[in-house]
């Protein structure tokens, strides 16, 4: 239900969305520390094209808020660098669409660092990259790209879904002595508004969450689509009783498995939701280790709903509108089925 | 005052009369394009819109030493007016606004402004920056392999120029001498970021030594001096002398694109001033000045585009929406698409 | 345990290894299409630092066998032009470690031409890069990529096992439409040999193959990691009688899930087994679209063996054999407590 | 002939007759591992090796500018003379060449010549070409940032600079006018490919000023040229005055590394003629020609060096190999790693 479960929580809590619950601890983390340094596109002089550094450039200098030039290689290659030296470098990649130029950069130097150092040099940085679809933003604005970065030992992967899992997180991950990539799904920006915690709360990197505990069956999901189900399972508790336990990976590198299994075993049914292209999606890695170890727990097949492969959203409203499956009505359906079978 | 067609800078050019009206007329048609599709954004007809207001010059001007049906194409988002000049239809460019099935770019699948006609040799250009200049270069490579002729126009702004994709363009073009053409459309921002946090040098151009083949600056709000530096660039080209990078100084009038606020980071005065250069009033004072038109076939030129373009509208506003299910097409080849 | 599973052959069969055969399949279609151009580091003068073009630039002309600029997105952005204006480029990376730079042309270029332009562009190019471990490359002459790009809607990645494989294979990539990946795991160019046949056969992308028959259980795999798996299947079978099926997936994306659920249910126990990093990487995929297909079908779990996740293959011998699972024996001995399950 | 220290080549740049005796040790050093590499390599016990010959001078030369313990190293693997000059011993360079569990750049893990030393601030450096360069500048730009006295090099070859991730950092360096020195070891080939199938120039050194900064170009095999031009570089990056651009023009005299048949590209001759400006040869004579060595003295510096290095051959030998479980170490930081 909030970051409590799993987080240490002080102060009182405060309703926010979760593009304001970013910007407010990015913000302290400033504030309480000038290691600490913003870089990427438009962050200075506009504040950022999802205005969380508006002012901050005023507010701490220049120097530590940086509009970098239109290359993110060099971003990453730059924040390493700084990394190296001391910094607590958050590189913002724009849209996470565009992160792709600079993924030499995160695999083979971010990741590897510390490993091919043999534990000499490390990179404590964070990568922020806004992801997801749903917000008309097309083919090249809606892309999930948490696979290809979950597979990549060195770096750890978080996807928050409210807004004190994102305060949290975000905390988390600027304490984090690794590269830690922050994925912040768009559409939960304004959409999703919940209670922060005041203080300076943690939320671990690499635990998941019970978002809603349930009986009958475990539905696994990260993002937006931990809204489309959580809605979806309120619905069928509502219209047929049926007690969904929804599951909030949060981490997907790495994985919490202990969770996830827990729930598992106590419903013996899962299914798992996302919204990234179906095929080699993040979804088949939570699918498989949940069949290779608790296959003889389950009393039905594991459903995976996953978004069409096809190469991200269209632009049109009815193409994008086919294309965001999980839909609650989908995800609704396949709940039921499953936990009728 | 009137001037003999030799003496006057379009006549030096080989310009004559009826191209500089087409030309004129081009660069209005872009101009109240953009006016009409920001109405429509402000109407909420059109969620997305990228106005090229304050480019049409540099655009209109470099498109025109290009060969329609013979040379290639590679525009960015900004393009508004190029593409025209190219040989796109406002009807065509409003079914991309409206994102309806017949939209010649992607169908609309991508956001407006991601151009793409396979006719006209528009190659389909995607969001992320830079990624079309190797392209470009491949483009020509494989025109000099086959010893056709043709010639490749590539644009971008000056923020492209920071991306490593750019340089890997560039270098590759220069290392073969290809029939490329590098077009900057310098406006002194990428969105917010100024030039001076994007580069410590004062000329993209400069930049085109680094890659072994001349780059030249021209004013990007005087058309002909744009379509001169072009077609200097197209000969190069054809004569097989290589790639030229033109850097067009320029400015964007309005905010980056229908999303953008850019009072948050420019000062309206800076904007005021560049307003004094407006290219399209610029051109117009030219063709006063040589008597190719004067207030009232400007009036009536006027009227035409908009007549024409409201009419580009509505029918767009009618076309079909592409089908649900068709999102799954086109992954990979169809049969049904010829080669 | 041959390309004539499922490849359409004519000739006679010659006996050669992997990367003979690659060489003679691409020396044939550069030999019978001046379209096809080969661009690369090191790929002229020197040709190529596996020898696969040697004397092609002198052969095929400068023109048609081009030394590129160290700058891999250039050399895949490059290709993407020529394939759009009618040439059928074969981009070589040197090693697959080195396709990172070129993360983004490949997925937002490559991969998404034909759909972002409603099917009116296409990019007919094959991507070649010798990827895998074993053969003492260290961190960065060693990884596996699949999984990165089997994600990518739009683009098919392949990976031959055998030297037909590999030459049936290469064939269709080069007369696809679409981008394909062709994976040359090195330590298959002069280990593996077998029988190639002497004409322009095909081996249809997307298609598995059963490289050996088998009645008690089914392990999947490619890459050199195959030869591993048909090893110990066939230690197993001599020394305990068990029957084991081997299917060699070839094609990573598409996927032949025919083939392998056939396989499956036919044994009713399977185990999939790759050389990359375990976590997110392909064997995920595989594992649980049989898990949620399949369930009731198997009696035992399903079994998944991958690379430990760090990243890629230390120098040091001691090390570089650790990583080197899935070794025999390894795959040995689950083999055999699955079959005995 | 003997010169008084004013009006000697060496004399004016500042360095002491000491000086140029540790260079010329260092410069053997290096020329004397890398051929008892060699001999490992070809006996099979040094799986790969990466020879500096032909590039000492340019190392060395640049590197004498640099502060050991003060200022920041980012090598590349042809740098086997600098990362000696930086501080590490031949022991330290064998125990990489062995992959021994001490060896200080990687404990085994990578490569040979992946140079990594965390107490002498040399960066631990990957395989992938030129990713090396925007850290270079991110390390500067904290250095700037905190306003501490720290110069960072980074050197290439002329191949890493067709990389995107070059432009990028070099770009990025200029606008902040951080204190970076780039230097460049064209040695013409990168493996096999040519400079001219690299890039439609000349000189590398000609792009500097596409980002604003200078970039000069000194003989390579002229160990005191290249002193003298990092030292200005040095100098004004201290001074807050930005990044240079070195190009050492030298010559690699072997193969790319010992997997490589360097016969298979290079016609022979050149090779000869290259290596009648063999650096280490030509330091020697200056250092004859200035009375600052003779054959009896070169040639007891050469025995002592020689001596050093089949010592350190021997013990890194003998040093203790990874422990196989140990390769699942350091994927994250350990709470033994200190800060
Ligand atoms: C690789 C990539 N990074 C970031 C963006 C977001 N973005 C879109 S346009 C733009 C600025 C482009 O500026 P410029 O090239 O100067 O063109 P202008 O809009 O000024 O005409 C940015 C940063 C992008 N589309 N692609
Ligand atoms: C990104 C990347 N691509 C390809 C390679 C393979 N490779 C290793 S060294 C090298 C040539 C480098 O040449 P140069 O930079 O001139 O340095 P030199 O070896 O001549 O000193 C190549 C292509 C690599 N290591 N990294
Ligand atoms: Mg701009
Ligand atoms: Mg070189």
């Amino acid at each position: 239900m909030s970051a409590s479960t799993s987080g240490v929580v002080d102060g009182e809590p405060r309703e926010t969305n979760v593009v304001t619950a970013i910007r407010d601890a990015l913000h302290d983390e400033m504030a309480a520390d000038d290691r600490v340094i913003l870089l990427g596109e438009d962050v200075a002089n506009r504040g950022g094209v999802f205005r969380i550094s508006a002012g901050w450039m005023d507010e701490f200098g220049p120097e530590r808020v940086i509009d970098t030039p239109l290359a993110e290689a060099g971003i990453v290659g730059v924040a390493i660098g700084m990394a190296l030296r001391g910094l607590l470098p958050v590189a913002e990649i724009q849209f996470a669409d565009f992160i792709h130029p600079a993924f030499d950069q995160i695999v083979s130097e971010a990741a590897r660092m510390r490993y091919r150092s043999n534990g000499a040099f490390g990179c404590p940085m964070v990568i922020r990259a806004p992801c997801g679809g749903g917000i008309h933003g097309a083919l090249y604005h809606s892309q999930s790209i948490e696979a290809f970065y979950a597979h990549v030992p060195g770096l750890k992967v978080v996807m928050p879904s409210t807004p004190a899992d994102a305060a949290g997180l975000l905390r988390s991950a600027l304490r984090d002595p690794d590269p830690v990539l922050f994925l912040e799904h768009k559409k939960t920006y304004r959409a999703v508004k919940g209670p922060v915690p005041d203080g300076p709360f943690l939320v671990p990197l690499g635990s998941a969450d019970v978002k809603r505990a349930g009986t009958d069956l475990t539905c696994i999901s990260y993002g937006y689509a931990l809204h489309t189900c959580v809605e979806a399972a309120s619905r069928l508790f509502d219209d047929e009783g049926v007690s969904v336990e929804v599951v909030d990976v949060r981490s997907l590198a790495p994985l919490d498995t202990d969770t996830m299994f827990t729930s598992v075993r106590s419903t013996s049914r899962v299914m798992v939701v996302y919204e990234d292209n179906r095929t080699y999606g993040a979804g088949a890695e939570i699918a498989s280790t949940i069949a290779e170890t608790l296959m003889f727990d389950l009393d039905a097949p594991i459903v995976r709903i996953g978004g069409p492969d096809i190469p991200a959203m269209p632009f049109a409203a009815p193409l994008e509108h086919f294309f965001m499956e999980p839909e609650p009505d989908q995800v609704y359906r396949r709940m039921r089925d499953l936990a009728a079978f | 005052m009137s001037a003999g067609v030799a003496t006057t800078a379009h006549g030096a050019l080989g310009l004559s009369t009826e191209d500089l009206l087409a030309m004129y007329r081009t660069v209005v048609t872009a101009r109240l394009l953009d006016e009409a599709a920001l109405r429509q954004n402000r109407m909420g007809r059109a969620p997305f819109v990228v106005p090229a207001e304050g480019h049409e010059a540099c655009q209109v001007g470099t498109a025109w030493a290009m060969r329609r049906g013979i040379d290639v194409w590679l525009p960015y988002y900004r393009d508004g007016a190029l593409v025209l000049a190219a040989g796109m239809t406002p009807y065509e460019v409003f079914l991309g606004i409206f994102a309806k099935a017949d939209d010649p770019s992607s169908g609309g699948r991508q956001m407006p402004a991601h151009w793409g006609h396979k006719e006209l040799q528009i190659i389909s250009g995607s969001s992320p920056i830079a990624t079309q200049v190797p392209h470009a270069a491949g483009i020509a490579y494989a025109i000099k392999y086959r010893h056709e002729d043709a010639v490749v126009g590539c644009w971008f702004g000056e923020g492209a120029t920071s991306e490593g994709d750019w340089h890997e363009g560039l270098n590759f073009a220069g290392i073969h001498r290809l029939p490329v053409i590098f077009v900057c459309e310098n406006n002194r921002y990428a969105i917010s970021v100024p030039q001076s946090m994007q580069m410590a040098i004062e000329d993209v151009a400069d930049r085109a030594q680094g890659y072994g083949f001349p780059g030249v600056v021209v004013d990007g709000n005087d058309v002909l001096a744009c379509y001169s530096a072009m077609k200097q660039a197209h000969e190069r080209a054809r004569a097989g002398e290589g790639p030229t990078l033109i850097e067009c100084k320029t400015y964007r009038f309005l905010g980056h694109t229908s999303d953008d606020d850019d009072k948050t980071y420019r000062p309206r005065d800076e904007v005021e001033r560049a307003r004094h250069h407006d290219p399209v009033h610029v051109f117009g004072e030219y063709l006063r000045v040589h008597d190719i038109v004067d207030d009232a076939t400007a009036e009536e030129l006027r009227a035409e585009v908009k007549a024409e373009i409201d009419h580009a509208l509505a029918t767009a506003w009618e076309a079909a929406d592409p089908l649900p299910e068709s999102a799954l097409r086109h992954v990979f080849y169809e049969s049904d698409e010829g080669p």
